[in-house]
């Protein structure tokens, strides 16, 4: 029973994540019917907001303590960040503890002004191109995002923390009375899972509320005939897309104290985001979110001991093998809509 | 009888009356295709114009080249409306300063309700008829509102065209053979419609196959040939030439 | 015995009954027209008899065999052919390959992989279709891309492909809708003319009573997913119901 | 044979990974590659070439020849690297291939080289099979193994945490994985600990949740990480995350144990490593003078103490060097003689195979390449997470220096059993 | 000729030419020279050019002709692979039996996942080839490498041990695949000046079967199976009501592809007999779609040239270091060097990936058809060019 609780726990987090990238892949790739491979890519830059963010505040200057030496034996350099030094050590420290919260607002403008460049310097060329030329377009601007994140903070993962007051875990079994250790649940966790219901359903309300998303949706199956309504459809395109990355960017925040950032996580989560996105229907933003957390939950009880007794390997093909099964039993996905992407 | 295009008089007609829409030396292109050829013509506020021509004279291409939609590609000319430079916007510019198209094959937008069809209509202004009243018009529309739209019958999506141009306060309708699939009684409802937008104010301009029903509503007619007008006159001029009827329109 | 029998077929979509006990008997060798208001079923019964639908209730037979439950592709293989109300052609493709599918569904059935033999050396096959295309007046068009003809060229290269299949049973939703007099005319004509070469049998859907009472030998008035009545033309004509319901007081 | 260096230089191939996860390591190895030939060339300050005890070498290049070399990116994959390796044999004439950040790319690579006909000298590969059942005559391994790294940690485990410990596996479901369960699972099951469970995660795996957490439940007090690279900062992160170190269970502190180690690894780990026990082929902070004289020579070049893997790498080329001046051929047959085929052994181990070049002087302390299998014997570093480290390269601490004897194999050890090193290939 | 059109045929006997030359072409700088870098003319890489080609060219018959895009195909390749490295191990070391296994596994591999992916189309179908691929690396990547059932060897890669049966093997022929006696490896080296030319066994083996493959592709275009490929691409629904049944010749198309998957994969192995479980993974699919898409999507031409692009820069600009770059620019006064070198830096070496991803953007962004409407565009200009030139010439001064 506890374990059983424990799987769906894990499996709500996974699929928090997988829900939050899916929820930003579907507007672009569901909605604005672009195949954005640069999608994850967003999402990675997302995770290096905070990395800069934090190598910003620790921006330091040099003092040398003769008492101690480097690796070279010469005396050491200590280093101090700016902010500890204009805000006082114990200011200072917080500020730079926070660093991963702070990113959020930090990020928020980086990430709307990338989206910005990307949807107007590249992607608004692409809507009536074939989907292989959007592939092909977004692959490669996906490589090129990377490799430049890969030359200004190298290839290994840099840890993110979180704040000193959010490590560590909270023993949710005893809460609700199991024995003790029975379900251990990190803190950071918990707020990842309450933040992605919360952006999840910001975005719902949203696009439900107003009649933002119905005009995109027909904007994307017709643009001249949106057009020809008077309606600028370009930018509200462009707002969309600045939204998906925004929301692929704040994942990406979010993430990094879950599992260090590197140059290549992006691509690591592409190819199942794009299969949540798929799974859970084109075009339907419910479907997504359903099917990263059927996922990720699915994926979490295959990687408990007894289905991997039961069934070796089960937990290497679970995502691919329930994803084939959803798409032949329901021809468009859990949720998706008729007519989107379907040729 | 002026079969032959002249242009001389149409520019002077345009400095004497500057009519309400003109349209000079337009010339399109679908990539290299050559389709509108160096077509000028004026409009008056409250006429009704038919522009006639057989398959693939270039009436589709010569409405959307108005409507700025991009495609055919407009490479020269000018068109204005109400003293704006139409020719100088995009499409949804065009559309906001006032023109209103009913595409020939319906664009129906897929996924949309017909309700939301026509909400679509009413998102940017300005907004014309309410939903209400075009119900009132086309009472299938009400009947069917929440169905798809392209699940409609052909007549049916017809309606929800026309539909959705009122729903916008235009002044310029462009009407690309709307009459096409409409039982011969919602064609006469349609018909009364026209005559009473026009008593209002509105400008119209018709392409219509059916020559005959159009030039009788019409109070001027263009007749188009590979891309350029070869008639430029008024429906009863049409009406009476037998010679250019036989020869453009078959009638 | 008509060859296409349609018995008590109903269609329901959610709660609108788009077909309601659809009786119809269409014989051999007739033209039988189906006219009747938008949204009458007209449409969806084609639907039905091609595949596209699967009634709720009732039998569909042709040629004394049922067509309920087979495939689109097989049901054109026992002979039926259909123009759709919205051009269905082969965008991509020229308009002389789009002429010879059809011709290569007939020859070779539904699947049959010529993989290494070349189109070029099948002079049968072209002769065939450039026939059609002579008949069609659509030749010096051939090497065009179909999507980039105007709309009623795609809508005779339509007819033309499901001609080119000699069908026993043409199904024509609104062939020549937005097309210009001459060509109705000429198609008119074609048809006329492919009837009296062999044998063949016609259901046309038609808003246009000039091409209904020039071709039907028959004519069902279909209103509300009932058949009102079923007539020779010149009752129809006369016909006070059908007069109300449908043809208004232009007819 | 093959390859020949007829001209006035020979030609390296440094075929180490430049794209995907290992691209750090990658470029650590290569700038050591480019230091080793500096040093062979007689350029910059000698390096190791002063400390190692051969002294053959003359910094003259090699056979007087200069020393040239090739780069190309492994991309981590056996296909990348096979390509890339047999770009440098058919295009540039390398006659010596070097490099590689995994035991796939380093098992495919021997292979090729094997047939091929040129030497291939093994970088940064722990897997018990690139010496056991895929070792080839034309391959040589200097970095440790799995075996060796269980050999090693088992006793300081059973030292600082005792003897009845239940263990907790997470293996990276690989090869490399399995064999490093495998040794470690054989070596502190000898010393009394029990294995609890073991559970296999998907290499692909980039959060460990699911697997953690159930390992508090599980009665288990230690938790074996079997995972390397991304794998293991990550799931090293969600261990530390679930709180796994805080706890007591069975009346003893839960720990945790990665046992192959890197500093570049420890870097991403972050803060987690803190005291956390591993192993590692050698680390910069050794105080012998071999050690010092290349963190010094590194240091000075690069402005950051050398990794591990830039240590077997410079190594390799040096023995490799070494072993062509001695024999004084580059034929590749030759090379192996001088390389392993020596009768030379290691003090204080009494073995049929304790037999090929011993040598000291670069790092490990005193070093046998076995002939049995072109294997190195020589200490084991057991390393801990440094609690307080002094500066960003400060981050493991030497718990103890294993010496060689302790990780001594015999080369038909189970585990490294099947495969035969076969003939040596001088190629065509 | 052959059967084929007139345009068909000059095009098969170019690239007959071009690849038959190869040897010539791709070593166009003599061996000891700085641009010596820039050779592509060395066996493996050849190889894989035209392997790669094979690859595209097949793939090309599903996603040019009938718009199926297959993100699993490289399991098809993968599989071939597999299945000649078990022939070398089982049987023989000779190529024809173990490429001829390869395609037949490869076809039967792919009409199984075909027949049930080929049920949803679009990007349903996309993401069901692209997890049943998945599934299929996973397997041969671990589950199916366990000690106790071991197909594909895991990480490592299938390879041959000397301990393998071999069944047919014999003493007197090459420890290495070979062609009846003539082994893949055998390279003739020609020097002439500072020129020196490669000729090698595989390769023209590999380019023989490639010039086959690319004949029969031209007879799968021009066909009237290939055009109806082109019409299910076009409009399903109108294929449906003209009596035609595009599931079998989508399947058909499928299958055809994956065979040709499996003959590179076999061909692969054949060159080099080891197959590796990446060969498998997403990201390989991934790239013969990149390679058509690049080249030229339903050309003919255009598969084989958007391989040998991506391939080119994966082996030769990955292979270029700094120290290369300070050899290019040694001319240069020294600090001028350091400047170019810098600037140059990012791009080459452990940035090629770099370049090809903004190569990837300028391709597509500049020739919306591929490298094959780039070549067009070039000749088109070059022929406006010339005729511009007569025209002046012909016309008087004025
Ligand atoms: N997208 C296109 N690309 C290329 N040529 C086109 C395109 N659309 C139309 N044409 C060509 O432009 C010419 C004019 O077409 P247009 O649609 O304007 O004719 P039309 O007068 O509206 O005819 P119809 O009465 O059949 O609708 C035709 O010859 C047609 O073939
Ligand atoms: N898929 C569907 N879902 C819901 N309603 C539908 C669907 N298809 C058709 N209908 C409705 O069924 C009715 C009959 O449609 P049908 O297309 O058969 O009409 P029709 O007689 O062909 O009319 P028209 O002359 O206008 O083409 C219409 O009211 C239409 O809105
Ligand atoms: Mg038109
Ligand atoms: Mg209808």
């Amino acid at each position: 029973m506890d374990a059983f609780l424990l799987q769906i726990l894990n499996g709500l987090d996974k699929g928090s994540a997988y829900a939050l990238i899916a929820l930003g892949l579907t507007l672009i790739f569901g909605t604005l019917g672009v195949v954005n491979f640069a999608h994850g890519a967003l999402f990675m830059i997302g995770a290096f907001c905070a990395v800069t963010l934090e190598r910003l505040l620790t921006l330091s200057f040099e003092t040398i303590d003769p008492t101690k030496t480097d690796f070279l034996g010469n005396p050491l350099k200590v280093k101090t960040p700016y902010v500890e030094s204009w805000f006082g050590p114990e200011t200072g420290a917080a500020i730079i503890d926070w660093s991963v919260p702070l990113a959020l607002i930090f990020a928020i403008p980086v990430m709307l002004a990338i989206g910005y460049a990307m949807e107007r310097g590249l992607i608004k060329h692409f809507y009536k191109r074939p989907h292989a030329d959007q592939i092909l377009v977004t692959f490669g601007l996906a490589i090129v995002l990377q490799e430049v994140v890969k030359y200004f903070f190298g290839a290994n993962p840099i840890q993110t923390p979180p704040p000193e007051a959010l490590r560590g875990s909270v023993d949710l079994g005893q809460m609700i009375g199991f024995q003790a250790n029975a379900i251990i649940y990190p803190i950071w966790r918990l707020i990842y899972f309450f933040f992605a219901v919360a952006v999840i359903g910001g975005v719902f309300a949203f696009l439900q509320f107003t009649t933002f998303g119905m005009v995109v949706r027909a904007g994307m199956a017709d643009r001249e005939t949106v057009g020809l309504l008077g309606i600028n459809i370009d930018r509200r395109f462009t707002i969309m897309f600045g939204i998906a990355a925004a929301v692929a960017g704040l994942a990406g925040v979010m993430y990094g104290p879950l599992n260090p950032p590197n140059y290549h996580m992006g691509m690591d989560f592409l190819v199942l985001s794009f299969v949540v996105v798929v799974v859970g229907g084109m075009g339907s933003l419910p479907g997504a979110v359903l099917a990263g957390f059927l996922l990720g939950i699915l994926e979490s009880f295959a990687s408990t001991t007894w289905a991997t007794t039961t069934l070796p390997g089960i937990n290497q093909i679970i995502i691919y093998l329930v994803a084939i099964i959803i798409l032949l039993t329901r021809p468009r996905g859990l949720m998706g809509r008729k007519g989107v992407m379907e040729d | 009888m002026n079969v032959k295009p002249d242009f001389s008089k149409n520019a002077n007609q345009a400095l004497t009356a500057p009519a309400f829409l003109s349209v000079w030396d337009m010339h399109a292109y679908y990539g290299e295709s050559y389709i509108v050829q160096g077509i000028s013509f004026n409009v008056h506020e409250g006429e009704i114009l038919a522009l006639l021509g057989r398959n693939g004279a270039g009436k589709t291409s010569t409405l959307r080249s108005i409507a700025r939609t991009g495609s055919p590609q407009v490479t020269r000319g000018e068109i204005w409306l109400d003293h704006k430079p139409l020719h100088s916007m995009t499409s949804y510019e065009a559309a906001t300063s006032g023109l209103g198209l009913v595409p020939e094959d319906r664009r129906i937008i897929p996924g949309l309700t017909v309700e939301e069809n026509l909400q679509l209509a009413q998102i940017a202004p300005p907004i014309g008829w309410s939903i209400g009243r075009l119900y009132e018009l086309f009472p299938r529309l009400g009947e069917r509102r929440k169905q798809e739209g392209v699940t409609l019958s052909g007549g049916e999506q017809q309606m929800l065209a026309i539909a959705r141009a009122l729903a916008r306060d235009i002044k310029v309708l462009l009407l690309d053979e709307p009459y096409e699939g409409l039982a011969p009684v919602i064609v006469d409802e349609i018909e009364k419609t026209l005559i009473h937008i026009k008593e209002q104010g509105m400008t119209t301009i018709l392409v219509e196959q059916n020559a005959v029903r159009a030039l009788q509503l019409a109070d001027r007619a263009i007749i188009l040939d590979t891309g350029t007008i070869v008639f430029d006159g008024t429906a009863a001029e049409v009406l009476e030439n037998a010679d250019l009827r036989a020869e453009y329109l078959a009638i | 015995m008509g060859i296409l029998e349609v018995k008590n077929v109903s269609k329901n979509f959610g709660g609108l009954k788009a077909l309601n006990n659809v009786t119809l008997d269409v014989r051999e060798n007739t033209v039988h027209a189906i006219i009747g208001p938008n949204g009458a079923g007209k449409s969806t019964l084609l639907n039905c008899l091609v595949g596209k639908l699967i009634p709720d209730t009732g039998s569909v037979m042709f040629d004394g065999q049922s067509v309920l439950g087979r495939k689109p592709f097989e049901i054109n293989q026992m002979g039926i052919s259909r123009v759709f109300q919205t051009p269905e052609i082969f965008g991509d493709l020229t308009v002389m390959e789009n002429m010879l599918i059809p011709i290569f569904a007939r020859r070779d059935g539904a699947f049959r992989m010529h993989a290494i033999e070349s189109v070029a050396h099948e002079s049968a096959v072209l002769e065939q279709a450039e026939k059609m295309l002579i008949d069609m007046k659509m030749i010096d068009k051939r090497h065009m891309h179909a999507a980039s003809m105007s709309r009623g060229d795609k809508r005779r290269l339509e007819i033309g492909m499901c001609l080119s299949q000699e069908p026993r049973l043409l199904l024509l939703d609104e062939p020549t809708a937005g097309m210009a007099r001459a060509d109705t005319n000429n198609t008119i004509d074609l048809l006329k003319q492919i009837k009296a070469e062999r044998d063949i049998t016609i259901a046309i859907i038609e808003h246009d009573m000039h091409v209904v009472f020039s071709l039907a030998d028959r004519i069902t008035v279909l209103a509300q997913g009932t058949p009102l009545v079923e007539d020779e033309p010149q009752n129809i004509r006369g016909n006070p119901k059908v007069r109300e319901a449908y043809l208004g007081e232009t007819a | 044979y093959m390859n020949e260096p007829t001209g006035a230089t020979v030609t390296l191939g440094f075929n180490v990974p430049q794209s995907g996860p290992y691209a750090d390591e990658g470029a650590d190895e290569l700038r050591a590659y480019q230091l080793a030939v500096e040093h062979l060339n007689g350029e910059g300050d000698g390096g190791m070439l002063n400390t190692f005890s051969s002294k053959a070498l003359q910094g003259n290049g090699i056979l007087d020849k200069k020393v040239q070399f090739v780069t190309g990116d492994t991309q981590t994959k056996s296909d990348a690297a096979r390509a890339s390796a047999k770009s440098m044999i058919e295009k540039d004439g390398a006659i010596m291939i070097t490099g590689g950040s995994s035991s796939g790319v380093a098992v495919a690579v021997q292979g090729l080289c094997q047939e091929a006909g040129v030497i291939f000298m093994a970088g940064l590969t722990h897997s018990n099979d690139t010496t056991g059942k895929d070792k080839k005559a034309n391959g040589f391994r200097h970095f440790f193994n799995a075996y060796m790294s269980g050999a090693a940690l088992a006793p300081v485990l059973a030292a600082q945490y005792g003897k009845d410990r239940k263990a907790y596996h997470l293996t990276a479901d690989y090869t490399w994985g399995w064999t490093q369960e495998e040794s470690i699972k054989a070596a502190t099951e000898a010393l009394g600990w029990e294995t609890v469970n073991t559970v296999k995660t998907p290499l692909a795996a980039t959060d460990f949740s699911s697997y953690i957490a159930p390992v508090l439940n599980s009665g288990a007090d230690v938790l074996i990480l079997n995972h390397y690279g991304g794998n293991m900062v990550n799931s090293l992160t969600n261990a530390v995350q679930f709180g796994l170190r805080d706890k007591m269970v069975n009346g003893k502190r839960f720990e945790i144990v990665v046992p192959l180690y890197s500093r570049l690894m420890a870097k991403g780990a972050g803060e987690n490593v803190k005291g956390i026990l591993g192993s590692t082929n050698w680390h910069w902070s050794l105080q012998d003078e071999a050690s010092k004289t290349f963190v010094k020579s590194f240091g000075t070049k690069y402005g950051f103490p050398p990794s591990q893997a830039a240590h077997t790498c410079y190594c390799q080329t040096l023995l490799y060097a070494d072993a062509v001046q001695r024999a004084g051929s580059f034929n590749p047959c030759a090379v192996e003689e001088a390389l392993t085929g020596g009768d030379s052994s290691l003090p204080g181990i009494s073995s049929e195979a304790n037999k090929g070049f011993l040598f000291d002087g670069l790092g490990n302390g005193q070093t046998l390449y076995r002939g049995a299998d072109h294997q190195c014997f020589k200490d084991v570093l057991v390393v801990r997470g440094k609690e307080n480290p002094t500066s960003e390269f400060d981050l493991l601490e030497v718990v103890q220096v294993t010496p060689a004897a302790q990780v001594w194999y015999e080369p038909d050890h189970p585990m490294f059993a099947g495969g035969s090193l076969g003939e040596c290939n001088p190629g065509a | 000729m052959l059967g084929l059109g007139k345009k068909d045929t000059t095009l098969l006997i170019v690239v007959a030419v071009l690849t038959l030359c190869a040897p010539f072409i791709l070593n166009p700088f003599p061996a000891g020279s700085a641009m010596a870098q820039f050779n592509a003319g060395y066996p493996d890489l050849m190889q894989r050019f035209v392997i790669f080609g094979i690859f595209a060219v097949g793939f090309n018959i599903l996603f040019g002709l009938t718009g199926y895009l297959s993100f699993g195909h490289a399991a098809f390749l993968g599989v071939g692979s597999y299945s000649a490295v078990w022939i070398f191990k089982l049987f023989t070391y000779n190529v024809l039996p173990a490429i001829a296994l390869s395609v037949v596994v490869a076809g039967l591999f792919s009409l199984l996942i075909g027949f049930v992916s080929l049920r949803r189309s679009g990007i349903y179908f996309s993401i069901l080839t692209l997890a049943f691929a998945q599934m299929s690396f996973a397997l041969a990547y671990s589950v199916l490498s366990n000690p106790k059932f071991n197909l594909t060897n895991g990480e490592t890669g299938l390879q041959v041990y000397t301990d393998d049966p071999q069944w047919f093997h014999s003493d007197r022929l090459p420890d290495l695949p070979h062609l009846f006696g003539l082994s893949m490896r055998a390279t003739h080296t020609m020097h002439m000046g500072d020129w020196s030319f490669s000729f090698n066994t595989g390769y023209y083996l590999c380019a023989v079967v490639m010039l086959l493959v690319f004949y029969l592709a031209i007879r799968i275009f021009r066909s009237p199976f290939g055009m109806m490929l082109r019409a299910v691409k076009s409009n399903q629904q109108r294929m449906n009501y003209t009596g035609l049944n595009t599931r079998p010749y989508t399947l058909a198309a499928f299958v055809i592809s994956g065979m040709y998957a499996g003959l590179a994969g076999g061909l692969m192995a054949a060159m080099d007999p080891l197959a590796g479980a990446e060969r498998m993974q997403w990201t390989a699919s991934g790239e013969v779609v990149l390679m058509t898409i690049l080249g030229g999507t339903g050309t003919l031409i255009g598969p084989v040239l958007g391989a040998g692009f991506i391939k080119y820069f994966e082996n030769i600009f990955s292979k270029i270091n700094d120290t290369v770059l300070h050899g290019w620019f040694g001319f240069l006064p020294d600090g001028l060097e350091d400047v170019m070198v810098f600037i140059v830096h990012p791009f080459i070496g452990k940035g090629w990936h770099l370049t090809l991803g903004l190569l990837f953007m300028l391709v597509v962004i500049f020739l919306p058809g591929g490298l094959v409407e780039g070549g067009q565009r070039l000749a088109r200009w070059i022929r406006g060019r010339r005729a511009e030139d007569s025209r002046r010439k012909t016309e008087p001064a004025e």
